[in-house]
């Protein structure tokens, strides 16, 4: 394929971003960004899921080991998840994420949690930009040549998964806190 | 219309059609859609046909992809145009018509969140490219699904007892369908029934309500379980399975004929903060107010001289029937029904929370919810307008709106029916007292039919306005004529100076608020609500009364400040939807679910707990987890903890999501 | 713990009584006040009106001063530097909370700071008022207790001005901007009749004495007609400049207005230290312009303490037709912060 | 928030000028802060008002107001603003413009502001009987007048010292100040849209 977004050398390094969007809130708050018009950087790649509470580790790790400098995960605001308390969940799976990345080496910046209720279509976008900057600054990622070989990525997979069951069976969140009034 | 070269590709392999719409000049004119129809058909894998055409949606381009599908033995369909929220179903519908499963379909947002948000055409249309990429890819790993057919019962559940309740109430039952009505205080009839007259046709609020209220108390359908609050709600769209706490009444409803005797007798009275606004006295054993619905009256344990020293007990000594039964319990009553109605209505906002308005130390400022009852010939003045002596009528009346609403410090939304209630009082004020009225306002918002002449008609019987916020409300008298009066200070914006007026009464026009239970009973039925509180509807203009979940609806006042006729409104279009379900007989449930595969779930139960909706049971017998689909929201989030991965998110499994994310990163170096 | 103490310009010359009895009272409490070494004016509501650069540095400089000095007096805890000029302490408290909030500002502070050779991180420092010391951290428990010659029969207004409360800066624990309390209930700690001041809150004129005295007459009478009409003996004050104002231009109000006020000017802390039966001449009394020899001659008369005010009645009392007053609901925060 | 007000403009000015200044453009014109101000009705534009000339880029006619240099400092406004616009600071910054263009012509408070700012300047510290005698001489002699009996009442009260006080380290402090005063300079600039 003959492409100019594919070779970086003679162009200047433009971030990929992933977004795990959720349905409800983030999806339905770009769509509204675009609704209104407001203009934001085009690095981002948006892939719809029902709920953040949906994104697996793996997702991350796999886009990631894809080639994207960058990920972002995007959910409605905790109290406000439209499948009542799963982004709580999501929290949770995030900041583990975090420490196995960090122990990878990967920039904190690279991968983000952003709430954004439907109605917040600005807030996503200046998030969005703010994070193309921050990843841009941080340069490429070049994950895939670092995992080329070996089966690091799956080694990682496992793990997470792994952690992530240890996690559990946490106590269920009937009200959270950030609910109660 | 172009129509791009085949690449051949896709024998044996999915034989996928792509569709780029240009929605006019909207995508079209900044992403390059014939380069990005002709870049699919020959770059992307399994791609035998791909076009662009003018506007998708319209019933040529869905017959094009019908007729694509027929001649060319299409198995999977892309949509490259606009947001899957807007237009999904209509392809969906389009490939079925074909012979196609729907779920054989994707779409690729390039319009939301592609043209509409980008500024230069190159990254624009790279984007484009990306993001069909990546529903090409994933389009050839879903699956056909089948939607799940769910009976509807017909009853249904009303929570709320104010006139939005009512309205969808009657209407059901009217109808000939079975009705719950669930009503947490005594009586039905909520705020409606404390006003006096309703704007801006002035007829008595009681004239037209408490018929209403009868009608529901008497109709062979409507069950009504007053002083009652809901405590459970299990289940899903079609069959919900409702736990309700009856509190008791300590009057057994069968014997109690409703004389009232009970209530004279009793020796206790109390000020009556819910129906009298906090402005006139109850007796312990009470019934909200004379037309209440149902008719037999409760005892306030709190402050019954029985309930707190053993004593007295005159009700029960006077009540012939011997309705009386201080030995009574709370009760929990379960309910099957197929939909539910929520009319949970608003609160008042707290005017002490405004100081320098003086509300609660300042005797003769009151709350527009207290001026209410006190114009209404039933409240504590038999209808007259007085200070808070009881006595002494008003010769100034100063008016102030929007208190806690279009404040960024409390609400930042405009409470909407302030405008026309400070009219209807200034009427009101005029029509029975000698008073000036003076209104005080940042803009007058007379919205709907008829509402703006009533704004005239009171300019002509001689209201006084005046534009600016009040600044603040004092009794410390600084000029001549101000000693003993309240002090409105303020500045006439009109004018551009800053002047105070001396009067006798202020009225504030509290903001309209979410109850402060509002987030917990959404978390109940499974509901979301905005920043502010208020319930969360489907859709801002397209899907008003429906909610997020299905088989749940929203009706009045707790889905945002709403007047009467907006309430009326919506317990109408409510009860119209609910209907509509139940004369379907039957619900299809989208098939986007979680199942887990038996044979390798290990019983180690995480997913149990990951599910709010309990959808996910442990069988012990056979130490495996099962989901219930009926009750599954396919949220997804057990499948990502299972340990296992033993749990496939139909629609969203991983193999979709690995070649999606594939695909919007075709041209990373890899 | 010690407090860093920050008098400000007018507790050196026309406050002085304010400075008297301020360390008198700490010393009687066992608050510990280390003055602040070579600080300077924290610029008044004046200096922001030529440079803001210029405001910020000027009290940034104090702020630097206060960050090295305290380092370390609190424990763990941030330096606290406590102002008993309501002036100082909004323009200190105030500086701080900016420069934490806007890295410009800060940056720009700094730079000029460096010229000096000074540097204040922002965060380092917490501003504190004198009476909300006094109520929070000792506690009107610990004050009723030290309680030797009780107020009573002294009706006092207590006289907030604006500064203390507002604006109302996060992190300020100031219970309210509108109708404050606390200094009520100071006052109430030492036995005194509390008038419920309806402008405790309101502008004594501030700098326009200065300027323009038929607008600063007009808020005066206010204040003073106000504090008479409630038959105050006389008026609590918590800053120097309205003490100032209320005091030295009572006698010019009065030419301006044809009335005869003589209500005496106190500093909150000249009261306590009299309720704990320090000697007024260690409290720098007689140095108010309005004397208040009259009015404190009724200290130490005893006499019962004025009966609680009359809860919200039960029930409706017989032929009594007047309607109940709304219940005071508990204080609710800020809806929300932007 | 996002300050959309054109750079150049008046309001952008402002705007920059003021610490969350950009709360300026969300305006509703309620008049809140006009019925609030104690020294309003001696001010030739409430403050509500002043903020329309500044949205309306009427420079001349705000720098000329008397309503910047009449705020005295209470923050009721600020504290009851619905839109939580820092009326108090946005006066100051009017000021700062309105001194630097010697626009304002009832000058008192601006005399005042400059006797007092020059003995802090001098001492490091302020020093009433120098700044009241300055200013009542230097400025307005009637008001000494008025001013008099006051100013003896407090000399015998012992409330006025003779003797300035100085502060130790008056070269550092002078260096801050000087070079505070060139920042200030080149952020005017910069607020102007000059210098791009």
């Amino acid at each position: 394929m003959t492409d100019h977004a594919h070779d970086h050398h003679d162009h200047p390094f433009e971030p990929k971003i992933v977004g795990f969007l959720c349905n409800w809130c983030s999806y339905r708050a770009a769509d509204l960004a675009g609704t209104a018009r407001i203009k934001y950087k085009p690095n981002i790649r948006v892939i719809r899921l029902m709920c953040s509470g949906r994104v697996d580790p793996a997702f991350v790790l796999k886009a990631l080991a894809r080639g994207a400098d960058g990920v972002m995960v995007a959910g409605c605001h905790p109290g406000e998840c439209h499948y009542l308390v799963q982004n709580y969940k999501t929290i949770r799976r995030f900041q583990l994420l975090k420490h196995t990345l960090a122990a990878l080496g990967v920039e904190d910046a690279r991968v983000r949690l952003q709430w954004a209720s439907a109605a917040e279509g600005q807030l996503l976008a200046d998030a969005i930009n703010d994070m193309v900057e921050k990843v841009r600054a941080l340069g490429p990622l070049e994950w895939p040549h670092k995992w080329r070989e070996g089966n690091g990525l799956d080694r990682l997979e496992a793990e997470v998964t792994a952690e992530d069951a240890r996690l559990g069976p946490p106590h269920r969140e009937a009200v959270p806190e950030e609910v109660r009034p | 219309m172009s129509d791009a070269p085949k690449n051949g590709r896709g024998n044996g392999g999915p034989r996928v059609g792509v569709y780029v719409c240009h929605c006019g000049s909207n995508i079209a004119g900044m992403v390059d859609v014939a380069e990005v129809a002709r870049w699919a058909g020959e770059g992307l894998p399994g791609v035998v046909v791909a076009r662009d055409y003018k506007f998708m949606c319209s019933s040529l381009g869905q017959e094009m992809i019908e007729e694509d599908i027929r001649q060319q033995k299409l198995d999977r369909v892309v949509v490259a145009a606009c947001s899957p929220h807007l237009h999904e179903k209509t392809f969906r519908r389009a490939c079925a018509n074909a012979g196609l499963n729907p779920f054989l379909f994707q779409m690729a947002n390039i319009r939301e969140h592609v043209s509409w948000c980008s500024e230069e055409k190159g990254p624009a249309t790279d984007k484009a490219r990306a993001t069909l990429a990546g529903a090409v890819r994933r389009v050839a790993h879903q699956r056909a699904l089948e939607p799940m057919a769910v009976k509807v019962n017909p009853a249904t559940l009303v929570v709320g007892g104010g006139i939005a309740g009512i309205q969808a109430a009657l209407e059901l039952a009217d109808a000939g369908l079975p009705v719950t009505l669930v009503e947490r205080e005594p009586s039905i009839g909520g705020h409606m029934a404390q006003f006096d007259k309703t704007f801006p046709t002035l007829d008595c609020a009681a004239c037209i309500l408490t018929p209403r209220m009868s009608e529901v108390g008497q109709h062979e359908n409507v069950t009504l379980l007053s002083y009652a609050e809901v405590e459970e709600v299990k289940g899903s769209i079609g069959d919900f399975t409702v736990t309700i706490r009856r509190k008791a009444r300590y009057v057994k409803e069968d014997a109690c004929t409703g004389c009232g005797v009970c209530i004279e007798k009793c020796p206790q009275s109390v000020v009556d903060d819910v129906y009298e606004a906090g402005l006139g006295y109850r007796k312990a054993i009470y019934r909200p107010f004379p037309q209440a619905v149902p008719k037999y009256p409760v005892i306030d344990t709190a402050c019954c001289t029985y309930f707190k020293s053993g004593k007295c007990k005159a009700c029960q000594i006077f009540c012939t029937p011997g309705a009386v039964d201080f030995e009574q319990r709370d009760e929990t009553v379960e309910l099957h029904v197929g939909n539910i109605i929520l009319a949970t209505g608003y609160e008042l906002f707290d005017c002490t929370r405004i100081p320098q308005y003086g509300y609660g130390r300042l005797a003769n400022v009151f709350t527009s919810l207290e001026f209410e009852r006190l114009c209404n010939a039933a409240g504590p003045t038999t209808g007259k307008i007085v200070l808070r002596d009881g006595v002494t009528e008003p010769k100034r009346v100063a008016v102030v709106h929007c208190v806690g609403s279009r404040d960024t410090r409390h609400h930042e939304y405009c409470s909407a029916v302030c405008c026309m209630s400070a009219l209807k009082f200034g009427h009101l004020i005029l029509e029975k007292t000698k008073a000036e009225v003076w209104s005080f306002y940042i803009d007058m918002r007379p919205l709907h039919k008829g509402y703006e002449e009533f704004y005239h008609r009171l300019l002509k019987e001689g209201m006084h306005f005046v534009r600016g916020r009040v600044a603040e409300v004092t009794d410390a008298a600084r000029l001549p004529g101000e000693e003993g009066k309240l002090i409105v200070q303020y500045e006439d914006t009109l004018l551009g100076r800053q002047r105070r007026l001396p009067v006798d009464m202020v009225l504030l026009m509290g903001a309209l608020e979410p109850r402060a239970d509002a987030k917990a009973n959404a978390l109940k039925f499974g509901l979301s609500c905005s920043m502010d509180g208020w319930l969360t509807e489907r859709h801002p203009k397209l899907d008003p009364v429906a909610t997020m979940t299905d088989g749940v609806f929203i009706a009045g006042a707790c889905q945002g400040p709403k007047d009467i006729p907006d309430s009326v409104a919506q317990g109408a279009a409510a009860a119209a939807r609910v209907h509509g379900m139940i004369s379907r007989g039957q619900v299809l449930i989208e098939p986007v679910v979680a199942q887990i595969d038996e044979e390798h779930c290990s019983g180690c139960r995480v997913c149990n707990t990951m599910c709010p909706f309990n959808a996910i049971e442990y069988v012990a017998a056979e130490t495996v987890s099962r989901i219930n689909p009926a009750m599954c929201k396919g949220c997804g989030t057990c499948v990502a903890a299972c340990p296992a991965g033993v749990i496939t998110g139909n629609h969203f499994d991983n193999t979709q999501v690995f070649s999606e994310i594939e695909g919007v990163l075709w041209d990373a170096a890899v | 713990m010690a407090y860093g103490y920050y008098p400000g310009c007018s507790l050196e010359h026309s406050a002085a009584a304010y400075d008297d009895s301020t360390r008198a009272v700490a010393r009687a409490m066992g608050v510990d006040l280390v003055e602040l070494d070579d600080w300077n004016c924290c610029g008044a509501t004046e200096y922001i009106a030529l440079s803001r650069t210029g405001a910020y540095a000027l009290i940034g400089r104090n702020l630097a001063l206060a960050e090295a000095q305290l380092a370390g007096k609190n424990g763990g805890g941030k330096a606290v530097l406590a102002a008993p000029c309501s002036a100082c302490f909004l323009n200190l408290s105030k500086a701080e909370h900016y420069v934490e909030s806007h890295p410009d500002l800060a940056d720009q502070m700094n730079e000029a700071l460096a010229a000096g050779g000074l540097h204040h991180t922002p965060g380092t420092v917490e501003v504190r008022h004198l009476v909300e010391v006094l109520v929070t951290d000792v506690g009107l428990e610990a004050i009723r207790a030290r309680v030797k010659r009780p107020l009573h029969a002294l009706r006092v207004a207590p006289y907030y001005g604006c500064l203390l409360t507002r604006p109302q800066i996060p992190g300020h624990t100031m219970d309210e901007a509108e109708y404050p309390s606390f200094l009520d209930d100071l006052l109430r700690a030492l036995g005194a009749e509390v008038v419920d001041f309806p402008l405790k809150t309101h502008c004594c004129g501030g700098h326009m004495t200065q300027i323009s005295a038929d607008t600063s007459n007009a808020l005066l009478h206010r204040l003073l007609k106000s504090a008479a009409e409630y038959r105050a003996d006389l008026v609590a004050t918590v800053c120097p400049m309205c003490q100032l104002n209320l005091d030295a231009y009572q006698s010019q109000v009065n030419r301006a207005y044809g009335t005869d006020f003589d209500l005496p000017i106190l500093y909150f802390t000249q009261l306590m230290g009299l309720a704990f039966g320090l000697d007024a001449a260690a409290l720098g009394l007689g140095k108010e312009i309005v004397s208040a020899e009259r009015a404190l001659a009724k200290v130490g008369v005893e006499r019962p303490a004025p009966p609680p005010a009359p809860a919200r009645p039960a029930g409706r009392r017989k032929g009594d037709k007047s309607l109940p007053m709304p219940r005071r609901k508990a204080h609710h925060g800020r809806a929300r912060t932007s | 928030m996002h300050q959309t007000a054109p750079r150049g403009t008046f309001l952008a000015e402002v705007m920059e000028q003021t610490p969350g200044g950009e709360a300026l453009q969300t305006c509703l014109q309620c008049g809140t802060c006009g019925g609030s101000c104690p020294s309003g009705p001696d001010m030739d534009h409430t403050p509500r008002s002043v903020f329309a000339l500044v949205a309306a880029g009427e420079r001349e006619a705000v720098l000329k107001s008397n309503t910047p240099w009449y705020c005295v400092s209470c923050y009721y406004c600020m504290v009851r603003c619905p839109q939580e616009i820092p009326v108090t600071d946005v006066m100051y910054t009017l000021r700062r413009m309105s001194a630097s263009a010697g626009a304002h012509e009832n000058g008192d408070v601006a005399d005042f502001s400059r006797t007092f700012i020059d003995l802090v300047e001098r001492y490091g510290r302020s020093f009433e009987l120098e700044l009241a005698a300055r200013y009542h001489l230097t400025h307005s002699p009637l008001k000494k007048m008025s001013q008099g009996p006051l100013a003896i009442g407090m000399v015998l009260k012992d409330r006025l010292s003779f003797r300035p006080k100085r502060i130790r380290d008056l070269a550092g402090f002078k260096a801050v100040l000087a070079k505070a005063k060139a920042i200030e300079k080149r952020l005017v600039a910069r607020s102007r849209g000059e210098g791009h």
